[in-house]
């Protein structure tokens, strides 16, 4: 349960941050409702960011390694 | 300190939720302030004109329309990816 | 006490946000000292920063009864 | 570990607190140094120029006076509401 | 609940410091997505390109290398002055 | 052993937001490696960036004593 918690946890904190980021890209100035493009634009920049999440992650961890190796 | 009954006990309780939730929409006020303060105040005024008044009402509704779909979506993504 | 104390804390965040954003909008290159102009647009932008407060805790609020009305 | 003295207690006190105003003090400079390196620096150069130097040193002194500004305008705000 | 034998510790331990690990390993990539998001990511499209890929990559890479090169100037900094 | 800790810890600090700010400045869009003038703006940078914490660091102690004589 403590697990399911954490990954809980790390689900907020991510869609906290994608919801900043793409509010900030996708939203100019805020009108009556989310029309179709700035809807759009979510969507996809939602795609992005979790896209973007695992390019950084992969980046990361494989500059990891290559320290260690290197140790 | 005497000891507390069970109802102040409860009331208590009540207090501490109370408090909670007020902190917690103060947090989010000021993330909304945050946000929407630079994309609808450019030069202070002498007064808050209604388009800037607008901007900040829709800023708020926007970004909670916007937290909406996105996490909708990703609940979607979470569950067919469960499958 | 504990109240008077929450208050306090409020305040205090309050004011350090606003002294932030007031800061950054009204000092460009800062000089020898604040200059007329630069009092005048401090003492607006903190009280528009509090009108707005209000605005957003307005729309915030309207917003989370019409959420809980369609639920 | 051996009882702490009345003495000896009076001093971690001091030292606590030293240590407090001390760290009050770093958070304080990292703050003005968010606020005032994008403002004073632009590219580093070989050394900081009396310009620059003159920006920072004048950063800290409008920040504080902006600080005590809406301190004191908040205050009084507060107080007349109480009436 | 019955007690831990030290074998059990020991495993739990392990576990605590994996998810610890795991922890910062997450918020370091957070970090980088602050960093190279805005960098490298402009009008967000249908899928991300092979030039958004690199940038992201070497945000990462480049960004080490800087820790790297700040740590290691800041240390002989530190001991130059020590001696 | 406390006092230590507390210098590693502030050491760690200024150095983490030293490494963010100079990344920031010095690196455009990230190449395959760090270039030459990019090194160079990076050595600078942190030189700088170490000059100006001093430099503020006297401006807000002078600062509190001219307040603290006026008190």
């Amino acid at each position: 349960q403590v697990k399911v918690q954490i990954a809980v946890a790390n689900a907020q904190e991510l869609l906290q941050r994608m919801t900043d980021k793409c509010f900030r890209k996708c939203i100019g100035k805020p009108g009556g409702s989310l029309d179709n493009s700035e809807q759009k634009c979510i969507a996809m920049c939602m795609d992005r960011y979790m896209d973007a999440w695992n390019t950084v992650s992969r980046a990361y961890n494989s500059r990891l390694q290559r320290e260690r190796a290197n140790m | 300190m005497a000891e507390l009954g069970e109802a102040d006990e409860a009331e208590l309780q009540r207090l501490v939720a109370a408090e909670q939730q007020k902190a917690q929409f103060t947090a989010q006020v000021h993330h909304f302030m945050e946000l929407c303060w630079d994309k609808c105040v450019e030069k202070p005024g002498n007064r808050l004109d209604s388009r800037t008044e607008n901007c900040l009402s829709s800023c708020v509704d926007r970004f909670i329309d916007t937290t909406l779909a996105i996490t909708g979506r990703f609940a979607q993504i979470v569950q067919k990816g469960g499958q």
